[in-house]
Formats: C-alpha cells, structure tokens, sequence
C-alpha cells in the first residue's frame, strides 16, 4: 500500500484514465460505430431443441426489398458449426442462416421469408437424463475420451477426468461422520449488459477489419481467419469498449457471419443480437449434478472425499468439469480422495466459460457438504476450516503443491470481522452461511509498449482489452517502476495490427500478466534512459542510477521528466508469455431471512474476504470482489435457465431472467487480505474469478441453517424453498 | 419490428374516428410501454397507432367527489398525488412496483387496464376500490365497473372502435383503506407470481368489519375480484380467525397454472398468504390514520 | 417500411429535426439516425435501464418510446449531462467511486439518479436502491452506484433545474 | 530426477504406479522417457499436429505446483514435481 510497504502509486485509487469517456456516454462500444452505407445483419436461428435440417430456401428472403445477401454454413470456407449450422441444429437459437440488409427492420422482416423444413428430433436438456444408456444421443460421432482414450461407443459424455489419491474408503471408515449428498445446479448465463456484436468492411485488395467487443481480439482474429480461411495478416480486428464479459466474450458467435457477409456485398456489415438471442445463442454456464460424499473425524479432521461430477457442455463438449475437479477441493488437505468428472452434451447451447468456470458448481457441492459436516460435529465452520485448510507447500488434494497462498489468511480475517463476531439475529428464520473458494489464475500472452513522451509522460499500448478498470491498474504498474503519477501515463487499448499478440482479459490473468509485462517494458524504458544519460553526461553506464524517479550520478540529478526531454525517443517494447500466476483464495460470509410463508430469501448482510495479493488499484479490486458476490446471490437465488417439455428456454429476457437489482442487494463489504503472489514483483494474484466461487454455498449454508433443512438444489427460489418447508 | 403507421389524435373523436376507419388494426398507443415491445416481439400486429396522450380528456386527474383518473395519467403522477397518498393507498402500491421508475414515466393505469394482463398490479387494486371504466365510442359513452372489463389474457370489453377515457372511484367512507401487494421473486423489476388487494372498512371502534372487497391477480385468466371473500367479512370481528376465513375463501376461487414464474400450487398457497397481508395492511392503515 | 415522419425536438438543449419511420424507438433514432450513442440497448423491452434518457423531466427507457413522440419534447441525453465548465457532480461521484466498471450501464444509471436527485435531493439509500432497480449493473454488484449516488445528495447537491 | 504423477486413468499403463521417478530436462525429454518405460503413455498425453509432438489441449502440465507455458519445451528441475491434469478450459487463456 502507499502507506506501508514503500509504493508510491500501487496501492493508490486514482481515476480511471478511461472514466470521463464512459460517464459522459463518449466511449465507444460494440455496437456504437454507424457508417453511412452499413448494412444490418440478422441471424435466423433454430426454433427446435433438436432437429435435422431437411432443406433451406431463402428465395423469398432474397427477393425482399432491402436484402442484400444471405449465407448459409455452404458459405463458409471452413465449417464452425456453432457459428451456422450444417445439417443438425442441436439447440433452439442454434444459427442457421446470416443475412445483411439496408436496416435492422428489413433484415427481421427477411428473416420470417426464410423456409427451412425440418426433421424434429427427440431433444434432451438435462444432464442427469442424457447419460443413461437409453437418452438420446447428439452426436454419433461422439465416443468418451479418457485422457486421450476412446471408448469407441456413442454416447453424450464427452470426457471423463478422474483424480485419485490414498484410499477413499480406508478414509471413510477413519471417519466418525460421513455426509453424502446429491447437488443440482441450473444452467446459468453470464448476463452481460452489452449484445454481443461486431461490425465488419471488406476491402477489394482482401483486407478485413472487425470492430468488435471482445475479451480477446487476438482470439477473434484467430477465429475469424480460421473460419473465413485468410491469413491473420489481412485480419485487423479492432477491439472497442466492451460492455461486460465475464467469460462470455472469449470466444465468437456473429464476427465471422459478418465479415462473411461484408465480403460478399462489399458493404460494412453491423450484426448485433437481440437480448433473447444472447440468451439463447450464446454460451451459458453449464448445469450440473454433483454426488459428494465426505468423512472427517470428531476433531474436525477430513478423511476422505469421493464425488462425481456430471457437467453440461451443451450442444458440443467442453464443459469446465476439469477446472471445477481442479478447483473444489483446493483450499483443503484430504488425504483421500476420489473425484470422477463428465462432460456431457445436451440440446442446450454450447456452454462457455463463465468466472472462474466449472469452479462454482462443484465448490457449491464440497462447502455445503463441509457445513453439514460442521453441523453435525458441532464444530464452527470457520475453525473447521483453519484445521484442514491448506498452507503454502500443502498439496492441493489433485495433486500440485500450493505455492505462497493466503487461504488461512483469509478464514482468520473472516473469524474476527465484527460480521461474525455478532449474533444473525433471532425471532425469524435467520441463518449465517460461510463458504471459501479457489481459483488458480492465469497467466500467459500478454504484449505493452510504452512511448516515453519528451514531457515525460507516457503512452501506453497494450493488447488486453479492459472490462473493468486494467487499463489504470496496468498504467499504474508501469507508473510505479517510472516514478511518475499514474495519470502521467496514458492507456490504450489498440488493435491487433498494432500490438504483439495478447491473450483474452479473462481467467484472472490481465492485471498480473499484462501488469507484468508492463513492469518489464518500463524497466526497459529505464535501462535505455540510463544508456542515453551516460552518454550525455559521458559516464559509464554503471554510473548511472535511477531511484525514486530520478536519474543520477554522483554529478547529477534530474528527473524522469527532465531525461525523458534528452532520452527522446524511447519505446519500452516487450511481449512475452508470462508464468507466476498465484492462485487465490475467498471466504465469504453472508446473513440470510427467509420469509417462511413464501419462501422469499433476503440477504442481510455479506462480507467477502479475498486474498488479493497486492491490490494495485484497491477500488477495482473491491469491485471485482463485489461484483461477483452478487453475480453469486443471484446464481444462488434467482437465475436459471428454464425449459419446457421441448427444450424450450422459456424465459430468455432480464424480465424473467431474474438477475439481482439493486434492491435486491446489500451493501457488500470486502476485505482484502494481502499475502503477495511471489511470481509478480508487486505480488499481484488475479482478483475477478475468485469471489463467484464461494458465494452459492455461502448462501445454501446460510438458508439451510435458517430453515433447518439442507439445501442441494440451485436456484433456491420461494418455490423450492416453500417446498422445503413443507408448505407446498 | 413490423411497419405500422401512427397519428397522435388531439381530440377524443379524432381517436374515435381513426378506430373505426381502422379497427382491428388500430391500436391505442399511451405510455407504450407494453405496447411497443409487443409488437417489437411479434405478440401483436397492428397496423396503426393512435397515440392519445395529446387528448386532453385521457390526462384528466381530479380529486372532487369522487377520483378521476384519465386513462393516459402515468403512474408516477398518480402515486405523487396527495389526494391520492390519502385515500386510495392501494393505487399507490401498485403503481409504485409497475416495471421501473422508468416505466412509471410513461406507463398509465389505463394502459395496465387495457392490457388485460392476468398479472397486472393495478387492477386488483382498482377492483377494490370500485372504479368505474368510462368508455367512448361512436355511441358515446358507456361505463363498466373494472372487475368486468377483462375477458381474457389481453382481451377487454372494449369493442375495436372503443377506448377507455378515464377511470372514475368512489370516495372512501370514514373508516376504510386500502392496500395492494404482490409476490414477486425478486423486489422490484418483476411480474407477480401472486397479487392481492383489499379495501376494507371498520367499525369507528376498529372491532368489526363493516365491508370489505378483496381481489387477485395472476391466479386465473383475468384479475380476480373476490366477491365472496370480502362480503364474507362484513360484521365480523377483526380478528385472526375472520381474516383466516376470507382467506380461505379466496383461495377457493383461485384457478391458477403452472408456468416458469410459479406453480399452480405455489399460487394458491400464497393466495392465503398474501390476502391475509393487504387484509392486515388496510386494518392497519385505517388504525394508523385514526 | 411504412413513410417517413418529420420529426421536431429538443435534445441536449438543442432544436432537432429528423426524420423516422413510426416503428423507430426513440433509442434506435438517437444511435442510428442522430449518432448519440450514449444511450446503451441492453435489453430493448424495459428491463435494463441502460437506454434511459430523461424526456420532459422524467426518466424514460427510450426502447420503450417511439421515435415519433419525440415531437415537441424536450430530452436530454447522457451526451448533455457534462457542460464545458466540468462534469456534472453525479459523473464526479461515479469516478471518485469506482462507480462503473465496463461502464455500459453507467449512462443509464447517471441520467435515471439524475431525476432521482432533482426529485427528492436527500434520498436514504433505500430510497436510492428503489429508485435504480430498473437499471441492471452485472459488474458492480451495486455498492459503489449507490455510494456515489448517496455521496452526491451529501457533499454537493445538485441544482433541480437539471 | 523429476517425481510425475501419473493421472489415475492412465496407471493401467503404469502397472498401477500412482507416481514414476524419471529423468529429463524438458518435458519432452521427460515425455519421451516414460515412454520408453511405459509404452502407450505419450499417445494419452501428446497429439501430433502441423507443428508436430504436443501435449494434447486438454491437459494442463504443472511442474512444482505452476501450470507451464512453454509446452514440450518447458525446463523440468532436477527434483521437481510433475502433474497432468485436465486442462482448465474457458476462463484462463488456453
């Protein structure tokens, strides 16, 4: 902090370069460049859950006044089956046909005169019926991989994972209380505000641009080119503000279909979703059903864990069932365990990554079976987990060993927050649930340049696009290593032309990596500065030092200003794929009432503990931690996806999507521990994905305790809970 | 979005004229706010709006003798009215949960009216609170009492060359209020799993039930009035056991469905629940304001 | 496509004219006939606030208001709210407070608080939290909107004449 | 010599040995020396593209608790630990 360990701007809370821009509705966003000859793309999707594409004829379409082109899967150079469907729809919204016309009316007009005839198919959206013998099966194709072995047999799991240590039932009969129970959690949405949309122009010579709002635009060019078969040279993909991703938006559902479209008419081409279209097109968050058994002895002690992991990889596979293994016993020692873990498809859409992936379902199952166990042994859940939670050189229970961590850390801070030093209160049904959770962080591509101005300030080019605050958390890393005030050093986020290749802003990794790279260039900036001042000062090198933002020898003294006027020019370039990503820890803990004649749950308080390395700009980082709690709440009480008998998701809107308001919501108060991640220099672990890990059995612990009755199924909605309450 | 054409009538005999000229095609357009996601969304076609709001009769709010709300008033104007604050209570909470406070600039209770969802917040309210629908049409004017206007999910006793002008209320006696809620899963920004208002009137000892008028919402086709429910009351003491019976009562004439914001079962439990709280909450309102 | 209406307004405290189809949202008009792009489509059917502009004093969801009616209003947009002489406290507020985080909702959330506090300057936060549930934030869980917001009612007030 | 645990499922190759002592100084070397151990082992953890021998895309290496970025070319200690597990897909960067 900049009153304790010696940094003058980490630690510090100043405005956002990008702040005046967004507050004053100047800041461009995907969908808010107009040309004036643009086109408006609109995507036909599947109205079934299941179904073979008997024939498509878009000749009435065509003939429409105003449409200017129209694209099937035929059209594209190589097949992406999730971008337009070949001869199968495996979900309602799957796409099918792209088309661009003079505005958004004629295009939505064009696309009701597309006839497409289809085979229904039996369709089936839930987990837990898709992997009996008897299901329908999606793909014939699809054989279970088992660590790169076949099966050989059609099936909907598309992979298995298992990981193993000790003996588990050896572990079960050590243990004094053994609770085993069965968890369902729904199919869930990231619920971005901003559509996903993308605007494309094509020029003769094969040049395409694509603005966009993207996690990644390096990831988009890569699609884009792959799918459109050009090299990425002629790709430029120009990262615009983006309105939310969380996961949602590393990868690409309309870009290609546009730039399609804007190669065939010559013409820019704009396609941006409906919101019922995000909901149904784009990838959600997988549902799950998760068996877990655990022992512990009557000190407190975990013997054994044993469970099986079914996740929704929707209509293709790639569930995050592996990092929901990796993730859910990872604050804990457990000498035995046994997790076994399902990819499984299903007629949903294809499921994507949403904050910390795969890690808050299975995290739900292990920490309400922990509070359970707490319960039963009378032990607080808090203590329990100070003696089985993990320490630096402790083995995650899949094997790694923890390196520096702050997982205790946090439980002790929780312990003593004045929220659980007091009573939850009494008369109704009250109940105060804890949970902690994972998440390992990434780190990897990350590109900056800075261009040290001759006033000294400086311009900062980076790859990774900036959702929620990085571009000030980065400049503010360079600013630290240079001396100067954060505002001294201007962020931008620029185009792929423009930069070395950068990984998406997502698994944590942008403030640690990108962050980290910074460092790097900026210590560049300062070595090249040192090389220019002993030559004009005519000294050696080693001469020259640079401390507190000052240049000097035993002569002379100037500032970083001062030599930035003589060094002109210097560019502190540096690209490179980082390691040293610390994983982090939470604990959250939440007060919940429940309204026992309907079911109603309100949260009364919640306080969210992290270990957050080195907070470099403490208010996103707070942020982050809030922002998650209530993306927790509402996955918690609230959200779903949900399905009629034909696979139809009924309620695809923010109306019956019921994603938490501000009403709806306390006050979330954070505390951030900081145990410094030895891998960055400043000790930066990732922030984001962490604090949706706890929050779902924070609040199942919380409303099972006011009840008195074990939660295992999410949503817990007035319904569910009036159901457990017997009063229906 | 469909093409439609669109005139904003100054008169209400413009408005006349163009529902004849135009019928089933023609569509009144106020707040919008239901109306233009509607078509938006292809749940409705039309292929004329009339938008009203510039009809001077439609913006009529008047306390004298009795209430009279024009059919165009956005909420926000009626749950802002003082004469409004202290008689008729139960408006206000309706009004004041109707979408966001975005939509309570535009949205009117004559809209949520015309609307004719099984859902609507305003309607349970206006039932008990007796209103009467003044309509205009060729024929002139013609009046409905508000628990007879619905026919249906969207369907109303307006013929298509008719539209509803204002709403008139009766003045409360000494001794009575009002008071609407509903069940939602969350606070705010959501459509009633269950509804319930009631308009109660005591004794001038607050011991007995002089009358009361309970209604529903979301547990049948149309808002519900509960005629049974309420009578029932009359004479009795106020006490657990009368409100139990009401209660009872209502759930009796409760029809609802299953769908994705509740079960069948779920809404009939909490027909009792709510009845029970907007019974309490208008008792309450008439002890406080003693 | 049915004819074009001529359409006269003020938005921003400026005389404009435009032309529209009927079916035109308000939104859609302002970000794709006028370029003020401020003014974010969320949901487009009311549910998310982040298109809200403020017409003759009130908040309004423009996807919800046909192009059309904009005749003879006066509207502002979140393009108006800042004046040569500095931003408006609320935009201030939302900086110092880390208030926004992608910042698409941030428009809708500043112009919907603005009538807020013009209507009832010294709101609780429950108040404040009623007040905005018809604007949806996924960032932010909230704490710091409603923070700025407070902080605004007590250090600076804001003058009601918008 | 490095310690790798072998993934449970795979151990049918490994005669059941939950964890083999081998040597190598990169992954591949590593890779390439169980493989002489154990045939079959290199065919679950590798696929062959355009650029040749890699670790398959679902799998995550950790070599002392850190996942590695650099792939078969990544340096291996002379005691360190080595774990496959299933690669975390969506969130991180792949």
């Amino acid at each position: 902090m900049a009153d304790g360990n010696g940094y003058k701007v980490v630690g510090t809370r100043p405005i956002r370069h990008d702040g005046v821009d967004k507050v004053t509705g100047r800041a461009k966003y995907g969908a808010d460049l107009n040309f004036p000859d643009m086109l408006f793309g609109k995507i036909l999707r599947s109205p079934h859950a299941h179904a073979k594409i008997v024939s498509i004829d878009v000749s009435r379409a065509l003939a429409h006044p105003g449409v200017k082109d129209i694209v099937t899967s035929k059209d594209l150079p190589i097949l992406s089956e999730n971008i337009l469907a070949e001869d199968k729809v495996f979900y309602k919204g799957h796409a099918i046909v792209g088309l661009a016309a003079v505005d958004v009316h004629t295009a939505e007009e064009a696309l009701s005169l597309i006839d497409i005839e289809y085979e229904v198919l039996p369709a089936v959206t839930d987990v837990a019926k898709a992997i009996r013998e008897d299901s329908v099966v999606l793909h014939q194709s699809l054989t279970t991989n088992t660590l790169g072995e076949k099966t050989g047999k059609p099936t909907n799991i598309s992979s298995h994972v298992r990981h193993q240590n000790g003996d588990v039932e050896a572990g079960f009969a050590e243990a004094d209380v053994v609770v085993e129970r069965t968890f369902t959690t729904q199919t869930v949405h990231q619920g971005y505000i901003e559509p996903i949309t993308a605007t494309a122009k094509y020029n003769p010579d094969g040049e395409l641009t694509v603005w966009t709002s993207t996690q990644g635009a390096f990831n988009v060019r890569q699609q884009v080119a792959g799918i459109l078969d050009c090299p990425a040279s002629k790709v430029r993909v120009v990262p615009l503000e983006i309105g939310g991703g969380f996961g949602g938006k590393t990868t690409v559902y309309v870009a290609p279909v546009a730039a399609l479209l804007a190669m065939r008419t010559g013409q820019i081409v704009k396609v941006t979703m409906t919101r019922d279209e995000v909901f149904e097109g784009t990838g959600p968050a997988p549902a799950t059903l998760i068996r877990l058994k655990m022992g512990a002895t009557k000190d407190g002690r975990i013997t054994a864990a044993d469970t099986d992991l079914f996740y929704e990889g929707g209509a293709y596979p790639g569930s995050a069932v592996g990092a929901g293994a990796n993730c859910m016993f990872a604050a804990y020692k457990i000498p035995n365990l046994m997790i076994d873990g399902f990819d499984v498809v299903v007629n949903k859409p294809s499921s994507h990554a949403y904050r910390a992936p795969g890690a808050p379902n299975s995290s739900f199952a292990a920490e309400c079976v922990i509070d359970e166990i707490c319960q039963k042994l009378d032990l607080d859940p808090l203590e329990f987990r100070m003696i089985n939670g993990a320490k630096e050189g402790d083995r995650n229970p899949i094997g790694p060993r923890h390196g520096k961590i702050g997982y205790l850390e946090t439980v002790e801070a929780a312990q003593t927050h004045d929220h659980y030093q007091v009573e939850v209160g009494n008369g109704k049904l009250r109940g105060r649930g804890v949970a902690s959770g994972y998440w390992g962080n990434g780190a990897g591509r990350s590109s900056v340049n800075l261009t040290v101005n001759q006033d000294g300030t400086i311009m900062l080019l980076e790859g990774s696009t900036d959702i929620g605050g990085t571009r000030a958390s980065i400049a503010m890393q360079a600013a630290e290593v240079l001396g100067i005030a954060a505002e001294d050093v201007r962020p931008a986020v620029v185009d792929t032309n423009s930069i070395g290749e950068t990984g998406v802003t997502g698994g944590s990794r942008t403030t640690h990596a990108t962050g980290l790279v910074a460092i790097r260039a900026a210590e560049s900036v300062i070595e090249q500065m040192k090389e220019k001042l002993a030559d004009h000062w005519e000294v050696n090198l080693n001469q020259v030092d640079f401390a507190d933002g000052t240049f000097l020898n035993s002569d002379n003294q100037i500032s970083f200003k001062e030599a930035a006027r003589i060094c002109s020019p210097v560019v502190g370039s540096v690209t490179e794929s980082t390691t040293g990503a610390g994983g982090a820890f939470g604990t959250h803990v939440v007060d919940v009432e429940v309204d026992e004649d309907t079911g109603k749950v309100e949260v009364l308080r919640y306080t969210a503990v992290q270990d957050v390395g080195t907070a470099i700009h403490p208010s996103y980082a707070e942020g982050q931690i809030q922002g998650g709690a209530v993306q927790g709440i509402g996955w918690a009480l609230s959200e779903e996806y949900v399905y009629d008998q034909k696979g139809q998701m009924v309620n695809a809107s923010f109306l019956d999507y019921r994603m938490p308001t501000s009403y709806d919501t306390p006050m979330v108060d954070t505390v951030m521990v900081e145990v410094p991640n030895p891998g960055h220099p400043f000790g930066v672990r990732g922030v984001g994905e962490v604090p949706l890990v706890p929050p779902l059995a924070a609040i199942a612990n919380a409303v099972s305790r006011a009840i008195g009755v074990r939660m295992t199924h999410l949503p817990m909605n007035p319904g569910s809970v009036l159901k457990a309450l017997n009063k229906i | 979005m469909q093409a439609f054409d669109y005139v904003a009538a100054k008169s209400l005999s413009e408005a006349v004229n163009l529902l004849t000229k135009y019928r089933d095609q023609a569509r009144i357009l106020s707040g919008g706010t239901d109306l233009i996601v509607q078509v938006r969304e292809n749940h409705r076609q039309v292929g004329m709006m009339v938008d009203i709001k510039g009809v001077p009769e439609v913006n009529t709010l008047s306390y004298n003798g009795s209430l009279e709300i024009g059919a165009s008033v956005p909420c926000y104007k009626i749950y802002s009215n003082e004469a409004i604050k202290s008689n008729f209570p139960a408006l206000v909470d309706a009004t004041s949960i109707i979408g966001g406070v975005q939509i309570q600039s535009r949205a009117s209770v004559g809209g949520n009216l015309c609307n004719a969802s099984p859902a609507a917040d305003s309607i349970p309210a206006l039932i008990i609170l007796g209103a009467q629908c003044v309509i205009d049409g060729p024929n002139g004017e013609r009046s409905v009492a508000v628990e007879d206007f619905c026919d249906g999910p969207g369907q109303t006793a307006l013929e298509s060359n008719e539209l509803l002008v204002k709403l008139v209320i009766p003045t409360p006696t000494p001794n009575a209020s009002s008071f609407y809620l509903r069940f939602t899963p969350r606070n705010e920004m959501d459509i009633a799993v269950v509804g319930a208002g009631a308009a109660v009137e005591l004794s001038a000892d607050h011991q007995t039930f002089v009358s009361a008028r309970i209604a529903l919402g979301a547990v049948a086709p149309t808002p519900l009035f509960a005629d049974d429910a309420g009578s029932l009351l009359a004479g009795k003491p106020v006490s657990d056991e009368s409100i139990e019976e009401a209660c009872e009562a209502a759930k009796d004439i409760a029809t609802p469905i299953s769908d994705m914001r509740g079960t069948a079962t779920q809404r009939t439990h909490l027909v009792g629940v709510l009845t029970r709280r907007a019974l309490n909450g208008a008792i309450n309102r008439i002890k406080e304001g003693s | 496509m049915s004819r074009k209406v001529h359409v006269q307004t003020q938005i921003n405290r400026e005389n404009v004219e435009f032309l529209c189809e009927p079916r035109q949202s308000m939104l859609e008009v302002l970000r794709n006939e006028l370029d003020l792009t401020g003014a974010k489509e969320g949901c487009n059917n009311g549910n998310c606030g982040a298109c809200t502009i403020i017409v003759e004093g009130r908040p309004v969801n423009s996807c919800c208001m046909l192009g059309v009616e904009a005749e003879g209003k006066e509207i502002q947009t979140i393009e108006g709210v800042a004046t040569p002489e500095g931003l408006h406290p609320l935009q201030q507020k939302f900086l110092e407070h880390a208030a926004l985080q992608c910042g698409i909702c941030t428009p809708g959330f500043i112009m919907n608080a603005k009538v807020l506090l013009e209507t009832n300057p010294n709101p609780t936060e429950e108040e404040v939290r009623f007040w905005l549930a018809g604007n949806l934030c996924r960032c932010t869980g909230y704490d710091k909107i409603i923070r700025a917001v407070l902080d605004t009612t007590e250090t600076t007030g804001v003058s009601t004449n918008g | 010599m490095a310690i790798v645990a072998i993934p449970s499922l795979m151990r049918d190759l490994t005669q059941g040995k939950a964890e083999v002592v081998i040597q190598g100084s990169t992954l591949r070397e590593l890779v390439e020396n169980i493989e002489a151990q154990f045939p079959g082992v290199k065919d679950r953890l590798c696929h062959e593209d355009a650029n040749g021998v890699r670790i398959s895309p679902y799998i995550g290496v950790y070599v002392d608790g850190a996942l590695v970025e650099k792939g078969m070319r990544s340096p291996i200690g002379d005691s360190s630990e080595v774990h496959f597990l299933p690669a975390i897909s969506g969130g991180s960067e792949s």
